[in-house]
């Protein structure tokens, strides 16, 4: 059964059509890459999944459950993460407070413990520190576990939104542009995490513009342009797709550079 | 070095600030002092502000002459400020401080809001209270007096005027704005209008925010008034009422417990204005005395681009009552020149001698009521037309159950 | 637990020694001033407990102007509780507290999915109808005259609380009780997804948090306090009249909090209490008052835009290096 | 009958004098993302230049509007520059900011002209305007076309002049405008300007018909700010309709019921509509 399983999903901004009818479907462990253009509906995707805008029309399946309609926090819960493009952190927290914060759904204490701090909360509280530590450690950034966020480096705070992300316990986990503004260092490094992922048992959904990374990482690839689905399959179906060689014709970066 | 210069200005300025603190403490030997707990910056210091106008002339022309004598003593007379901002927790701080620090032994207020935070001590410590409103007189407020203005009763006599003066008049509306003082004024200028056999087809209030009259003028004249009472409008109301009245085509009597002349025939013509009846002359009409001149011409002199409003003189008028009981009772504590002001069958008011009333409307007799001057607006100034008491018109049973029915009616309590 | 405590308070010694200095002072305060002032001190204490609940509020991001008439729901209610109904003073307190909330809570629902300006304004709107309301309806909020007659707080009967030395203590209990429950929800995963919320909402949701809910949370818990502080001023002026609870209250409100600023616990306490002192002093000039305010406020914002708590922040470094030159190690 | 045409024109005056006022906020909000408290001083201001140069001083009416237009207009000017460009676009710092501005200006008025009464504007076309048995004075009805006028001058600005699309753009998102090659400060300046010129261009063209006093900018801003949130933040078009919705609504009520109970109407309306669609009524474009 697919994981993820997008029908005729769309969404228009008044007359503007920023995603027309995208039908996709993810399959558990995959890799799936997401690319187009500029302004091609990437990031609007991503909104419409996990409920941060509503669709005009469509509707989403994670598991087979209709989740259209259920607000960000309700598909979260359902095991569906995300990041966002620019790199999204609680900046006035330090790397651990933010993953601590994000391991809020596993707290599993009410409020009325979570005010009085009974001996279990704070048992609670020891088990999810001693997890969000072992996150970083993933992400490879320990060390850095008692700074300030917000004063983390780029590369840094790209892989503390991924562990914010994973800290949520996802079945599935969407990424945008993980490697927005990296050095090839700090690329390569975080691909090498997001295969690691994988082998943890996540299925990714990602967007990205460096399509070296993209080809070399995903297993599939999807590419859309005008809000409409032109191409899917390896990367080497993809390259060879006439559309997607129209679509990125003048584009800054080719797309086959393999 | 920049950094010692600023620290040194600075503690300059607390200093001086203290000064002026230390200033007001020295005081001579034998001063009486009086408190002033208005309202003196905000949007309701409209209300404060003109009174000190009217209380400084009345106290520097006391002191010049020495002072006021009571019994074997001359007193100068001190009054201390203190600014509520209109808000009931600034106001019970101020009579606190103006009663338990600076020792004063009347306190003169502008009522509304601020009276029921203050009330119980004030009655606790028997220090008189004189107000502006009548309406805030009750029996759980002995102290508390209203010894000027004679709002809102007046409203039955300009009513009764005007079905003397105009007998073809048959219908009336009646709007004010949305407040203690508006609804009292809409209340009594109903019983009045009633009692005088003329129709009351509109009365409602309208709410203190607003900015347009038009709505509440075509909802008014699709009633067909004949006269329209603007019960105590405020001053920024009033001209935009005539003005709509005006440009809706609308003619007839218009009246209302006081005027701005100013501002409303800045909007409408003369002619539209002749004839509307009010309360309150302005001090230089013939009718009234020398004093009255006397005062209006100092007032203009010092203030000479003010204008003139009842706020100016009310408070002065308060403490003419207060010198006159002091006098009376030879002594200046508060409880002392209350008795002796209860006492005495007449008291001089600024419009003649007034008797106490309100038992049955108020629950204590604390509403000074002289024989009330009505005018009538000529050529663009108001002009004293008729003297008119309230106890006449309270002689007839008939038209008292009327008012009590419709103060009733309006949920205003009686204590009859 | 015993040893727990005590480990405790040597860890935090110089925090706790500092507080019980402050309760001392705040214990001989009222001796030490004139009769009048201490009235100045009880609304000083009721104002802080305002401004406290106010930083809840905000830490969730959302600058709310319904806060004074939501003090003034608590004081209606404990006006018609204890007036009306004669419940005692005690079990009215929190009632009304609660009357507070619940309104809140209603009011919430649409409040909570607006952000930024458009909270601004809704909340001014929700609150402004409450006070349309008490104006309006003269059963059972009494109009423009509001309600009198509320009764003076029983205790023992040798206590007198109408007196102001009695009632100011009181005052401070509650105060102190209302500041201690806040501060520990502060401190708790409560206060921190609060803070969360407002560093970045839609962070905060898509890592499964529900937003919404805890803006309403957070609204609802602050009116409470609210409520409670309208209760203490209900008591202490015997009455309420509907103009007590003004947009103009709520103005100062807004800058007290600024100037004190709101990203500690203390910040907002620290502007009330420099202001009201400030605002004592400054009496004597009457109508130039608002003006004096309104530039500190604009000079506040352009030159320490964190408020007072900000000045801390800024003098550390500065202590710090005076004791490098000293020799010592700056702390951290 | 004529009584539905007294209240129809009653509305289209309260709804363009709404119009008037709010659109110069929503420009204010959408490109410099400042919520403007001061501008109902703005208007006050507006409504004092009139009272001087009209009143006192004599001058033709429309060159004391116009006059007004372009003081008001340049004293926003001069607050973005040393006031609202400190705040840097933070909606809390500019709000308080604002609410300091208030404090001051309404100080300064109080002690400059005196406190007392209102001030005393007489109408510049007194004569009444008599339109199929329904009356009203030129002075008021002149509100309508004049309205209707600086809108239509603005959404030329807006639409044909380059700057005027920057403007557009940056108040749906604040990086187009540097797209556009025009700086966020520039817009924020142009944007203050044309705000606070429109809020004078409100007090100047009400000062004959409302009354003029320190305090008579409360009352009006309140309302402005709920046309805007109802229109849309920075959304022109939305905030035309919200202050038709609101202008009728508020004249229909107050002439049926009172102004209190259309206060509260109003109020609950806007809670109603916000709880529906928190981003505004209209959204955006």
């Amino acid at each position: 059964m697919a994981l993820l399983q997008l029908k005729n999903l769309g969404k228009d901004f008044g007359r503007l059509v920023a995603v027309n009818r995208i039908d996709l479907t993810v399959e558990p462990g995959e890799i799936r890459g997401l690319i187009g253009p500029n302004g091609s509906g990437k990031t609007t995707i991503f909104n419409l999944i996990t409920g941060f805008i509503p669709p005009s029309r469509g509707s989403v399946f994670f598991q087979g459950e209709d989740i259209t309609d259920l607000p960000p926090h309700a598909v979260a819960r359902r095991g569906l993460a995300r990041t966002f493009q620019l790199t999204t952190l609680f900046k006035e927290m330090t790397a651990l407070e933010n993953v601590v914060m994000a391991c809020h759904l596993h707290l599993r204490v009410g409020l009325w413990r979570q005010f009085w701090r009974t001996a279990r909360t704070r048992r609670r509280e020891k088990a999810v520190e001693f997890r969000a530590m072992e996150l970083l450690e993933f992400m490879g950034m320990a060390e850095r576990a008692n700074e300030l966020a917000g004063e983390l480096p780029h590369g840094h705070q790209c892989a503390l939104g991924i562990s914010n992300a994973l800290a949520t316990n996802p079945k599935m986990i969407l990424l945008d542009e993980p490697v927005g503004g990296m050095n090839p260092t700090e690329t390569a490094q975080t691909m090498d995490r997001i295969r690691r992922l994988r082998d943890l048992g996540i299925t990714v959904l990602l967007v990205e513009h460096d399509m070296k990374a993209v080809m070399s990482t995903c297993d599939r690839i999807t590419c859309i342009n005008f809000g409409n689905k032109i191409a899917e399959g390896t990367a080497r179906d993809v390259c060879s797709s006439q559309d997607v060689i129209e679509a990125y014709l003048g584009g800054t970066s080719g797309v086959c550079s393999l | 070095m920049t950094r010692k210069v600023w620290m040194g200005l600075a503690l300059l300025a607390v200093f001086s600030l203290f000064s002026l603190g230390l200033q007001e403490a020295w005081a001579a030997e034998e001063t009486v002092k009086i408190g002033y707990c208005a309202p003196l910056s905000g949007p309701a210091a409209a209300w404060g502000l003109p009174g000190l106008e009217g209380t400084s002339i009345w106290v520097d022309k006391v002191n010049a002459a020495g002072g006021l004598k009571v019994g074997d003593k001359t007193y100068k007379i001190e009054i201390v400020k203190y600014d509520d901002e209109g808000d009931g927790a600034k106001a019970l701080v101020g009579v606190k401080k103006l009663v338990l620090e600076d020792k004063v032994v009347a306190i003169l207020m502008l009522g509304g809001a601020t009276t029921p935070p203050t009330q119980p001590f004030l009655s606790k410590e028997k220090i008189m209270c004189f107000v502006l409103i009548a309406s805030d007189i009750a029996p759980d407020r002995p102290y508390l007096m209203d010894v000027t203005d004679n709002f809102p009763a007046y409203h039955l006599l300009h009513t009764e005027y005007i079905a003397d003066a105009h007998p073809k008049a048959k219908k009336a509306a009646i709007i004010s704005q949305d407040d203690e003082i508006g609804l009292a004024a809409i209340a009594w200028s109903e019983a009045g209008f009633k009692a005088a056999g003329i129709d009351v087809v509109y009365s409602k209030a309208f709410g203190v925010s607003t900015t347009d009259f038009a709505p509440i003028i075509t909802a008014v004249l699709e009633k067909k008034p004949d006269i329209i009472s603007m019960g105590a409008s405020y001053p920024e109301f009033q001209a935009l009422i005539c003005e709509q009245a005006y440009t809706q085509g609308w003619r007839g009597i218009i009246t209302s417990a006081c005027w701005d002349f100013g501002a409303i025939l800045a909007k409408v013509p003369k002619e539209f204005m002749e004839g509307a009846v009010s309360g309150f002359p302005d001090f230089d009409d013939p009718k009234l005395t020398k004093d009255h001149h006397d005062f209006w011409a100092e007032w203009k002199k010092r203030y000479p681009d003010h204008s003139f409003s009842e706020i100016v003189w009310e408070y002065m008028g308060a403490l003419d009552v207060w010198a006159y009981g002091a006098q009376k009772a030879g002594s200046v504590k508060s409880e002392d020149v209350f008795k002796a002001l209860k006492a005495a069958d007449t008291v001089p008011h600024s419009f003649g001698p007034g008797k106490w009333f309100g038992k049955e409307t108020f629950g204590n007799d604390n509403l000074l009521v002289p024989t009330w001057p009505i005018t009538e607006i000529h050529g663009g100034k108001p002009a004293i037309v008729a003297y008119k008491n309230l106890f006449d018109w309270l002689k007839d049973a008939k038209k008292k159950q009327i008012l009590f029915d419709t103060l009733k009616a309006w949920n205003i309590k009686t204590y009859q | 637990m015993i040893r727990r405590i005590l480990v405790y308070i040597v860890d935090n010694f110089r925090w706790i020694g500092w507080l019980m200095i402050l309760g001392a002072v705040l214990i001989v305060l009222p001796y030490m001033v004139r009769t009048y002032q201490v009235e100045v001190l009880i609304l000083l204490l009721i104002d802080i407990i305002l401004v406290v609940s106010f930083r809840l509020i905000t830490t969730t991001g959302g600058w709310s102007l319904a806060h004074v008439p939501m003090m003034g729901c608590g004081a209606y209610a404990t006006a018609l509780l204890t007036a009306g109904l004669g419940v005692p003073f005690w079990i009215s307190l929190p009632l009304s507290g609660l009357a507070a909330a619940v309104m809140a809570f209603i009011l919430s629902y649409p409040l909570a999915r607006t952000t930024g300006f458009a909270f601004f304004v809704a909340s001014f709107a929700a609150g402004d109808s409450l006070r349309l309301c008490w104006t309006r309806f003269k059963t059972p909020f009494g109009g423009h005259k509001g309600l009198t007659n509320i009764p003076v707080p029983e205790f023992f009967s040798s206590v007198d609380l109408s007196a102001p030395i009695p009632y100011y203590y009181l005052a401070l209990v509650i105060t102190a009780l209302c500041l201690l429950i806040m501060f520990r929800l502060d401190r708790s995963r409560i206060g921190h997804t609060f803070k969360a919320i407002s560093m970045n909402a839609d962070l905060s949701r898509s890592l499964g948090i529900n937003v919404t809910f805890y803006k309403m949370l957070a609204f609802t818990i602050g009116s409470f306090f609210a409520g409670v502080a309208g209760v203490l001023l209900a008591h202490r002026l015997w009455a309420v009249v509907p103009a007590q609870f003004g947009f103009v209250t709520t103005l100062y409100l807004l800058v007290w909090v600024v100037f004190g600023g709101t990203r500690t616990f203390h910040g907002p306490i620290l502007g009330v209490v420099v202001l009201t002192f400030l605002s004592e002093l400054l009496k004597p000039l009457f109508e130039w008052v608002p003006m004096i305010f309104g530039t500190i406020i604009i000079l506040t914002l352009i030159f320490f835009p964190e408020g007072l708590e900000g000045l801390g922040h800024r003098f550390t470094p500065w202590l710090d290096r005076q004791r490098f030159a000293a020799g010592d190690e700056p702390r951290h | 009958m004529e009584f539905l045409f007294q209240t129809i024109l009653n509305g289209l005056m309260t709804s363009s004098f709404y119009a008037l006022i709010a659109v110069g906020l929503s420009l204010v909000f959408g490109v410099m993302h400042i919520v403007n408290f001061a501008h109902g001083e703005f208007y006050m201001l507006g409504a004092y230049t009139v009272w001087i140069l009209f009143a006192k001083l004599q001058w033709p009416f429309f060159l004391a509007v116009a006059a007004a237009i372009v003081l008001v207009g340049l004293l926003g000017l001069i607050s973005e520059r040393l006031i609202f460009r400190q705040a840097h676009g933070q909606v809390l710092s500019g709000f308080i900011m604002s609410v300091g501005l208030v404090f001051i200006l309404q100080v300064a008025v109080v002690k400059i002209w005196g406190l007392g009464k209102m001030k005393p504007v007489p109408a510049a076309f007194p004569e009444i305007l008599n339109l199929g048995g329904v009356s009203t004075s030129w002075q008021r009805f002149i509100v309508i076309p004049v309205t209707i006028l600086l809108l239509g001058a603005l959404w030329v600005f807006l639409d044909r002049f380059r700057i005027g699309r920057a403007l557009r753009a940056s108040a749906l998102n604040p990086d187009a405008a540097a797209l556009q090659g025009i700086s966020p400060k520039k817009c924020a300046a142009v944007a203050m300007l044309l705000g606070s010129a429109m809020a004078g261009a409100a007090g100047a063209l009400m000062a004959p018909i409302m009354s003029v006093h320190p305090y008579m900018g409360h009352s009006v801003v309140w309302t402005a700010f709920v046309v805007v949130i109802v229109g849309g933040p920075g959304n022109i078009k939305g905030s035309i309709y919200a202050a038709l919705l609101f202008g009728f609504l508020t004249t229909v009520i107050t002439t049926w019921i009172d102004s209190t109970v259309a206060d509260l109407v109003n109020a609950l309306v806007m809670l109603f509509l916000l709880a529906l669609r928190p981003e505004g009524v209209m959204g955006h474009d």
